[in-house]
């Protein structure tokens, strides 16, 4: 296992890497002058600007910015932001919660919809239950998730006030935009984990399993279900840097304070170090998050574990 | 009522009347009819639909629907019909042609990772996983940034967003079928890679990326649909979904109409996609050609055909 | 009372082109203690015989009539939760492939506990005693241990065992084995098949034992149920049957076997067409079409199972029974030109060519490892022979084959071609060399590109390699389709639309277009049927007389090999053991292995079944790693002869005088094992 | 939360919790370094400026002492000497004196500082004399007449020279320390700030009340979705909403559940830089027609719900040196307009869009997102349609925009500008400005910059702001902006909420405010 983990922490290195260098190349290409964005509103001179620039060390050639950025990074430092002059590892922290806890409960949305629907659904291919999942899903993927926000708090805020309509640090204010979030992807995990019900119930080790004497409850929760999370944990690994940006409107609409809002707006205010610590984290959150999903397929599929090792 | 691929390849628990099975034909081939003379008459004259100017205002503004203005009019008194039948043409615009590069620069990338050497693939597959690491909303966001807005923008950020993941898809079955016996077969008596690659791997994963792209047609439009919410991308006073949607939005206490009708555009149009997408993938069977005179056939008949050739002596 | 009775069993399947009836009207039974083999070619509803007595059908399936008994009691008017408590309990089935059969994400131990549970319930550690026990009573090595095991970490031989004791767990009565030994080599296969014997009589169960395989039915069945069509065509004590078969289609089926005493020379019998689908069939004997004897009746009535004699219990559904004794009606043709004498000249030479695969470390920065899927292998092949190369499964054949097509590169030895070293040459020539040596895969339907209609495929090579106009290809298709006996409107069809076998003489032919001096045939026929079987293995011979080309042959399947080859070569653990004229390997093997091989084939003919249960089971143990292999000889670990030399010293394979080449420290020298008939 | 529990039971005059929703999140609580407006609302709570400028409530506005007493402005306008208030202390404890005024002025030149707005305010600085303890003297290397209506407007409140020393240039900004009437509690990064009254602030000015502050807790919650502020206000969880959408405000004033207080802001209305240096803008009888064709009554009423005041000037009218003359140098007047391009050899072409010489009469119009022109862009555009011209709008974010309107790309872009003194015109249309400042109409006019110094460099204010006047005139005739609305703060209340005072910079004061 612990072999397991080094060879793919090993092999996330150049991704990593590959990562930082994007953040860094990328910022760089977009349009508008740093200094400038830093001077906004101080009607700087154009020598003042050059001598930030300087300070900044924007007038250094491309690479050595690289290898300055790269060296701070490897100190954990991600830069300070140009609008606050905060660290951004502080600016992101500090928003880092509120993003994790939403992202976290459309998951959890989306795991406590999709799968049992799924499940359910797959038992069963053709009956009404299936046909009503496959609606839902089918309607699932299509509308859009900030559609689907405006609706929610219109209804279930405005009009009913059941739910908070901007978020109040409650539970209860988390329902609406886990729901609004972690709806489209209940919707892929419906169809995945119903797809590969039916393919596993047609597997010859269930056919054995049902020459045993298993019947069809049994053969569900102790041979199909395992096997049919293994997509659903896979299906999140990859989707979890698209829910996190996804959050970005969720929380604009919903008034919250989170790391996809603050990343959107750093991008269009040209924001440069915040955008490229964001992305270095991001990127990293990402091949952290689908190693510890590959582990999860391990616990749940040994073979897999096998394969590693090769 | 089966849409799902999985399903359709097995023969039915119960016998079911066939009534119901050639509904769920029908609907599979109708959807892809309706979508696909849609797109034809909203990308090519969506006046048709519509002959109001979509940006012509009025004093007559926010009217809710009714007989003269079939969804209402906005603030500046424009058509909102009009501005949502216009307003297909940029999302669909960018969400197909963003696709098509996607494939194109996916199915480029995947196959030559699939082909090179071990080297050069590992070099190529980790950049994919560089960009695969990056969701695709950030990436769309930074490249509107540097590209700045209109619909060519957001079809280059659909494209870029989009194809790591084709690559990957594409790498991983270039590899599959490189070990394919038929490919080994080639080799046997002397195919160049080259020709290889172009006599069977392309052709065997053509159906795949056509599942695949029709499949992502749907996260294009959200995606460009999700841009233009933002206002990103936008020509003003051009209509388009997203961002009439989102100017609409303070308003969907009071009028709701501005926003609701962009909003259910998107979501047929993803919803036809996705319909679409899965009759096509249940029509391309992997074993032949991509042969679109086949594309409106029902399903079943021809499905029959190919197994009653398959254990024939 | 037998144990199990079926009466008149009949099954449908609804599908989407309409009613399949796999199961029309069967009727057998299954006395405790014995074993009834139920065969048939592939298609024929075997499988779903089985499987309707427990009543697992299909999606879409149910039983429309007929009844099946077990102890007595009627099964078919039993709700859904009887027939659970039966399954599993009362009868069990063990299914075809072990590796698709046992839940891959769970450890065989729970597993085993778990069907123990269902039916007998009791606590977790009584389940656990009686998982160790019955494993131990399949023949699993230290069961405590494999109970923490998943699937995967055993072999195929292993997970078949488990995959009866899963059957055991619970002591049924009556015990349904679907081909349990298809995915399994000869020696393996001796060991499963010969453990359930023993079990049947140990335990007084009653086995249906579901083969294609008549050699498996003649060693192990006490008696035959034939079907054909999803009818049963006859039945009958196993030496009876062998003895004298009544229905067209048994005697038939037995003449296309190649068995070891059959002569070289001789060319096999086959059948013609295929099995029919079981779908909208007319009322006529099912058979008819490819019937020889078939006349007006058989084709406006459909027999029905009668006796031979009155108070027989040979039953046999043909309105025209062959009624003369002998094991073969039809002559077997004498294959022209057969005993000419081969050229000599040696057309390709292996010299201790050595392949490697290399593994990932198991530890970062660990030492990286290796298979040696081939060590060592020395070898030539004359031009216009037919060498065959035989070994249990990833001995190496395979690797040996690509090799010499090229597919493959040695890591160290060479392989020349008419005297010249292939990978010391430019790409270039390499390529234009590449006509000389082609391959037959065994997967025909893989190895034809699905996309491409047949023209296309057999012309692919042609292209290609730039050789000839347009015109001219288009003829050679035209002629290679006559050749391999497919008729010409068939170039414009795709592969999926042909049968196995027809894909096979698609392929064949591919492998002709450019008249190759050398084919090479991976496993040619192991995917067919024994009528089909036939006919591809007699088009391989009658091309080679036609276009003179020389045949390596890949198989694990000696008696295949005894009748196709000129020579074979024995193969174990990536090196060649033993190399001879194929009638002296297989009538005076000098290798233990080789003699062990011989062994565990089981056999058809009526003589053999005499000899009475002689099964003795021909190899023990199963193949060592090849990333490990034992040192010294590698087959010592199961080699009843093994001494401490053998342990340390690698035997080089030489030829004795008169004799052909082992490589053995300790070479047999009985004269010859079998009898030559 | 025990939030919204204390705002529920204060139903007495003094005391409670107010929470007010933001529309954007403040860069840094440092006023000195801050580049966003929105920060000096906050400042107001927290600190006080030397001199306040506040409305008298007539139209007009009027300086009230601050922390200073009484000052005095040397007559070329380059040393301000200020008398200080004494018995002043800071949150943390330290004292106020000269020594606090020469450390928050050094701080605001400070480059570690990196202040925005507020080193833009501050014109040409030399130093702060520390005369005695309670005798400050601000000194500047030239004359600078707009200072103290700068030092008024937000950026200069007096901060902590403790804290400065203590928080370090930057660190200030996540640790405010003031005198003003709330004292920093918390910030929740880019959700919610926190002020809790400061029970010791006696030293206010009278025309924003007495003693300390009657609230026990100011909350200053960011949301900055348009729609989530009102539907948070409807669904009680502020008490004030910031800056709504106009259709909102218009709906919540119709629901007669709210009330509207709409704060008139010093500075430039929103509006439309026409870029000079670009054709077919060049031509300045292109650029009058565009004047004249669009009718910002008819866009106030439709577009924006009759909310805001329909603008015609490059000033406010609360703005010093607002030339009522200049708002009529154009008026609505389409027929002129057509004349106008008639006149610039524009003639009418097929599809109703006017060519020259084969050219269509296009302009290219850029945006940056969020800005709240998009809406009203359109309105413009249909009004520029109808006399003949074609427009193609693009929306492009703020960092890009910017660099497009530097490059000059466009020709009209977004702009409005909020500043305590005309000398804002300076940033404006200086032509210094146009490469890397704020001068995107690409205005190059060196007598211009020339009056613009010289109203700087005088301090008597009528003279001064008669030479804006003929200032903002010329600047109308050159037609150089499309002014379409007056910038207001915009604030729905709940009527529980009374006493708010207005700021000159469209903001409110927390003084006195109380809630039910
Ligand atoms: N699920 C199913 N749906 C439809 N037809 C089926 C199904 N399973 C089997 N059949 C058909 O039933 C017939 C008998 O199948 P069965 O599996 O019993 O044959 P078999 O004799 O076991 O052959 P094999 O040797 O290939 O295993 C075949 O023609 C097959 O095509
Ligand atoms: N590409 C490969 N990479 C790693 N190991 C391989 C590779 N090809 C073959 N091997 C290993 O080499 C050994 C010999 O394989 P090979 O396929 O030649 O055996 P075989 O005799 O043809 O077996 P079978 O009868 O199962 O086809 C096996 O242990 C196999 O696992
Ligand atoms: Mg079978
Ligand atoms: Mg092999």
């Amino acid at each position: 296992m612990t072999l397991f983990v080094l060879r793919r922490l090993g092999a996330a290195v150049p991704v990593v890497l590959g990562i930082t260098v994007i953040a860094f190349v990328l910022v760089h290409v977009v349009p508008g002058d740093p200094a400038k964005v830093i001077l906004y509103g101080a009607n700087a001179s154009p020598e003042q600007i050059a001598a930030l620039r300087q300070q900044l060390g924007l007038d250094l050639p491309i690479w050595r910015q690289y290898a300055d950025f790269a060296g701070q990074l490897l100190h954990g430092n991600l830069g300070t932001s140009f609008l606050t002059q905060n660290s951004v590892a502080f600016e992101l922290l500090s928003r880092a919660p509120s993003t994790l806890v939403l992202t976290a409960a459309s998951m959890l949305v989306a795991i406590l919809i999709g799968v049992p629907l799924g499940l359910v659904a797959g038992m069963r291919p053709g009956s009404v239950l299936d046909t009503l999942a496959r609606w839902i899903s089918f309607a699932g993927v299509a509308v859009p998730y900030f559609f689907l926000a405006l609706l929610l708090v219109l209804v279930f805020s405005v009009k009913l006030q059941w739910f908070s309509a901007i978020d109040d640090g409650t539970a209860r204010s988390l329902v609406l935009p886990a729901v609004s979030l972690g709806w489209g992807y209940a919707a892929i995990l419906t169809r995945l984990v119903r797809g590969r019900v039916i393919e596993e119930l047609r597997s010859d080790y269930v056919k054995a399993a049902r020459a045993r004497g298993s019947g069809d409850v049994r053969v569900l929760l102790r041979q199909v279900l395992r096997n049919s999370s293994v997509p659903a944990v896979t299906t999140i690994g990859l989707q979890f840097g698209n829910i996190l940006t996804g959050a970005a409107i969720t929380e604009v609409i919903f008034g919250r304070a989170g790391l996809g809002s603050f990343l959107a707006t750093s991008i269009t205010s040209k924001n440069i170090p915040v955008v490229q610590g964001a992305v270095v984290v991001i990127g990293v959150a990402y091949v952290l998050i689908n190693l510890g999903v590959d582990l999860l397929v391990g616990a749940i599929d040994p073979r897999t574990r096998q394969e590693a090792r090769g | 009522m089966t849409t799902d691929p999985l399903s359709m390849t097995v023969a039915t628990r119960t016998p079911r009347p066939v009534g119901i099975k050639g509904l769920k034909a029908t609907i599979g081939r109708a959807a892809l009819l309706v979508a696909v003379l849609l797109l034809v008459v909203l990308l090519v004259a969506p006046g048709l639909l519509a002959h109001v100017d979509p940006v012509a205002t009025s004093d007559a503004n926010l009217r809710g629907p009714s007989a003269s203005h079939l969804f209402g009019t906005d603030l500046l008194g424009r058509d909102i019909f009009s501005r949502t039948v216009h307003g297909a043409r940029p999302v669909l615009l960018a969400s197909l042609l963003g696709v098509l590069l996607a494939t194109a620069a996916g199915v480029a990338i995947g196959v030559l990772g699939g082909v090179a050497p071990r080297l050069v693939n590992a070099l190529v597959m980790r950049l994919v996983d560089v960009f695969l690491a990056l969701p695709v909303l950030l990436i769309a966001l930074i490249l509107i940034a540097t590209a700045g807005s209109g619909v060519r923008s957001i079809v280059l950020a659909i494209g870029v967003a989009f194809t790591p993941g084709f690559a990957r898809v594409v790498e991983s079955s270039v590899r599959r079928l490189r070990r394919a016996e038929y490919v080994e077969a080639a080799r046997v008596f002397g195919s160049t890679t080259l020709r290889t690659s172009w006599r069977h791997l392309i052709p065997n994963l053509l159906t795949e990326v056509v599942v695949l792209g029709s499949s992502a047609i749907g996260w294009g439009v959200l995606t460009a649909t999700t841009l233009s919410f933002l206002g990103l991308g936008v020509r003003l006073p051009a209509p388009d979904w997203g961002s009439d949607l989102a100017a609409g939005a303070t308003n969907l206490a009071d009028a709701w109409w501005l926003s609701t009708f962009p909003g259910l555009a998107i979501m047929a149009t993803i919803l036809l996609a996705n319909f679409a997408g899965d009759h096509l993938m249940r029509v391309l069977d992997p074993r032949e050609g991509v042969r679109f005179g086949r594309l409106f056939r029902p399903a079943a008949v021809r499905r029959s055909a190919t197994r009653d050739g398959g254990d024939d002596a | 009372m037998s144990l199990l009775e079926v009466t008149n069993l009949r099954t449908e399947i609804d599908t989407r082109q309409g009613t399949i009836r796999p199961v029309d009207g069967v009727s057998f039974s299954v006395e405790a203690g014995q074993t009834l083999g139920l065969v048939g070619e592939s298609g024929c509803g075997k499988t779903l015989t089985g499987l309707s007595i427990l009543r697992l059908l299909p999606p879409g399936g149910a039983i429309t009539g007929g009844s099946v008994r077990l102890d007595g009691e009627e099964l078919t008017g039993l709700d859904e939760p009887a027939m659970r408590r039966l399954r599993g309990s009362r009868m069990a089935m063990i299914f075809q492939d072990p590796m698709t059969s046992l839940n891959p994400v769970r450890t065989i131990g729970s597993q085993l506990r778990e069907a123990y549970r269902i039916h007998v319930g009791g606590s977790r550690s009584a389940a656990t005693a009686r998982a160790t026990d019955v494993l131990g009573l399949v023949g699993m090595p230290r069961p405590r241990e494999r109970l923490h095991d998943y699937p995967h970490q055993l072999s195929g031989g292993m997970r078949q065992r488990v995959m009866i004791a899963l059957g055991l767990m619970c002591e049924p009565k009556l015990l349904i084995a679907d081909e349990p030994t298809t995915a399994l080599d000869v020696s393996i296969q001796a060991q499963i098949l010969t453990l359930i014997d023993d079990l049947k009589s140990q335990l007084s169960m009653g086995v249906l034992l579901v083969t294609h395989d008549m050699g498996v039915i003649a060693e192990y069945a006490d008696r035959v149920a034939v079907m054909y069509g999803g009818r049963m065509v006859e039945q009958a004590g196993v030496q009876e049957l062998f003895e004298a078969p009544r229905h067209r289609y048994t005697k038939a089926l037995l003449a296309a076997m190649p068995t070891l005493e059959l002569d070289r020379g001789a060319e096999l019998a086959t059948i013609p067409g295929a099995p029919p689908k079981l779908l909208d069939l007319a009322p006529q004997c099912r058979f008819a079409p490819r019937c020889a004897f078939a006349q007006d009746d058989c084709r406006r009535t459909d027999p029905a199972l009668t006796t031979v004699a009155p108070d027989s219990d040979h039953l046999h559904a043909c309105f025209h029974p062959a009624t003369e004794p002998a094991v073969r009606t039809e002559p077997s043709v004498p294959r022209t030109g057969a005993d000419e004498p081969r050229g000599s000249e040696t057309l390709v030479q292996l010299f201790d060519v050595h392949k490697r695969f290399g593994l990932k470390a198991q530890r970062p920065f660990g030492p990286r490892r290796a298979v040696h899927a081939v060590s060592g292998v020395t070898l030539s092949i004359a031009a216009g022979e037919t060498l065959g190369i035989v070994g249990e499964s990833g001995c190496g054949k395979t690797t040996i084959g690509r090799m010499l097509v090229g597919l493959e590169r040695p890591s160290s030895g060479s392989v020349t071609f008419d005297g010249r070293d292939l990978s010391a040459q430019s790409p270039a020539v390499r390529r234009r060399r590449r006509r000389d040596l082609q391959m037959m895969f065994q997967d025909s339907a893989a190895a034809l590109d699905p996309r491409m209609t047949v023209a296309a495929l057999i012309e692919e090579p042609l292209v290609a390699q730039g050789v000839g106009t347009r015109r001219e290809r288009r003829d050679t298709v035209r002629e290679l389709l006559d050749a391999v006996g497919l008729p010409p409107e068939a170039a414009q069809r795709y592969p999926h639309e042909f049968s196995g076998g027809q894909r096979q003489r698609i392929a064949m032919a591919r492998a002709l277009a450019l008249r190759p001096k050398v084919i090479v045939a991976d496993e040619p026929v192991s995917a067919l049927d024994v009528s089909v079987q036939a006919q591809i293995l007699n088009l391989m011979r009658s091309l080679q007389d036609r276009y003179g080309q020389t045949y390596v042959v890949i198989s694990h399947d000696l008696s295949l090999l005894k009748y196709l080859a000129d020579r074979i070569g024995v193969m174990y653990l990536g090196r060649l053991v033993e190399l001879g004229p194929s009638e002296q390997v297989y009538g005076a093997p000098r290798h233990p292995y080789t003699a062990g091989l011989i062994k565990a084939i089981p056999l058809p003919s009526a003589a053999r079944t005499g000899v009475g249960p002689e099964k003795s089971v021909g190899l023990g143990g199963e193949l060592p790693s090849a990333i490990d292999p034992p040192s010294g000889c590698h087959f010592r670990t199961r080699c009843p002869l093994a001494t401490d030399r053998c342990a340390v010293e690698a035997p080089a394979l030489t030829a004795g005088e008169g004799l052909h080449a082992v490589a053995c420290h300790h070479p047999l020298t009985t004269e010859l094992l079998t009898p030559a008939r | 939360s025990a939030d919204d529990a204390t705002t529920s039971a204060s139903v007495s005059a003094g005391g409670g919790t107010l929470t007010m929703g933001i529309n954007a999140t403040p860069d840094t609580l440092d006023p000195g370094a801050t580049g966003l407006a929105l920060t000096l609302l906050i400042s107001f709570a927290l600190f006080d400026p030397l001199v306040y400028w506040l409305p008298d409530g007539k139209g007009g506005s009027a300086f009230h002492p601050g922390l200073a007493e009484s000052w005095t402005i040397s007559p070329d306008a380059s040393v301000y000497t200020f008398k200080l208030r004494k018995g002043v202390t800071f949150h943390d404890g330290t004292p106020f004196n000269a020594a606090a005024v020469k450390a928050t002025y050094d701080h605001v030149v400070d480059p570690r500082t990196k202040s925005k707005s507020g080193l833009g305010a501050l014109g040409p600085y030399r130093e702060t004399k520390v005369i005695d303890d309670y005798t400050a003297q601000i000194v500047f290397s030239a004359p600078n007449a707009s200072f103290l209506h700068q030092q008024a407007a937000g950026n200069f409140g007096i901060s902590s020279p403790a804290a400065l020393t203590k928080y370090g240039p930057t660190g200030f900004g996540n640790n405010p320390v003031g005198t003003g009437p709330f004292t920093f509690d918390s910030y929740q990064t880019g959700s919610q700030l926190t002020l809790l009254k400061n029970p010791k602030y006696t030293w206010g000015p009278k025309a924003l009340g007495d003693g300390p502050a009657k609230l026990d807790k100011l909350v200053f919650r960011i949301v900055t979705d348009d729609s989530g502020r009102y539907n948070a206000l409807q669904s009680g969880q502020l008490q004030i909403a910031m800056n709504l959408p106009p259709n909102n405000i218009s709906a919540a004033q119709k629901s007669g559940k709210y009330e509207q207080l709409l704060v008139p802001s010093i500075g430039t209305p929103l509006g439309m830089p026409i870029n000079v240096a670009k054709p077919p803008t060049d031509d300045p009888l292109v650029r009058q027609a565009i004047l004249a064709a669009v009718d910002q009554d008819a866009m106030v009423k439709s577009v924006l719900y009759d909310v805001y005041k329909p603008a015609h000037n490059v000033l406010t009218p609360i703005t010093p040196g607002y030339s009522e003359s200049a708002s009529k140098v154009h008026t609505y007047d389409p027929d002129k307009a057509a004349a106008l391009l008639d006149r610039a050899g524009w003639s009418v072409g097929d599809g109703g869009t006017r060519t020259k010489n084969g050219q269509k009469l296009d302009l290219n119009i850029i945006l940056f997102s969020g800005g709240g022109l998009e809406l009203p862009t359109q309105f413009v555009v249909s009004e520029l349609q109808k006399v003949g011209f074609a427009a193609t709008t693009s929306v492009q974010p703020f960092a890009t925009a910017q660099a497009s309107f530097n490059s000059g790309v466009h020709n009209l872009g977004s702009f409005g500008y909020y500043g305590a003194d005309p000398y804002l015109l300076n940033i404006w249309v200086n032509s210094g400005a146009i490469e890397s400042g704020f001068n995107w109409s690409h205005y190059d006019n060196p007598a211009v910059d020339k009056m613009i110094a010289t109203a700087n460099a005088t301090a008597a204010d009528a003279t001064r702001d008669r030479l804006y006047q003929q200032v903002g005139t010329k600047l109308m005739q050159d037609a150089m902006f499309l002014p379409l609305w007056d910038v207001a703060g915009a604030f729905t209340l709940s009527p529980k909420v009374k006493n708010l005072h207005q700021t000159l910079n469209g903001y409110l004061a927390f003084h006195s405010a109380t809630v039910g």
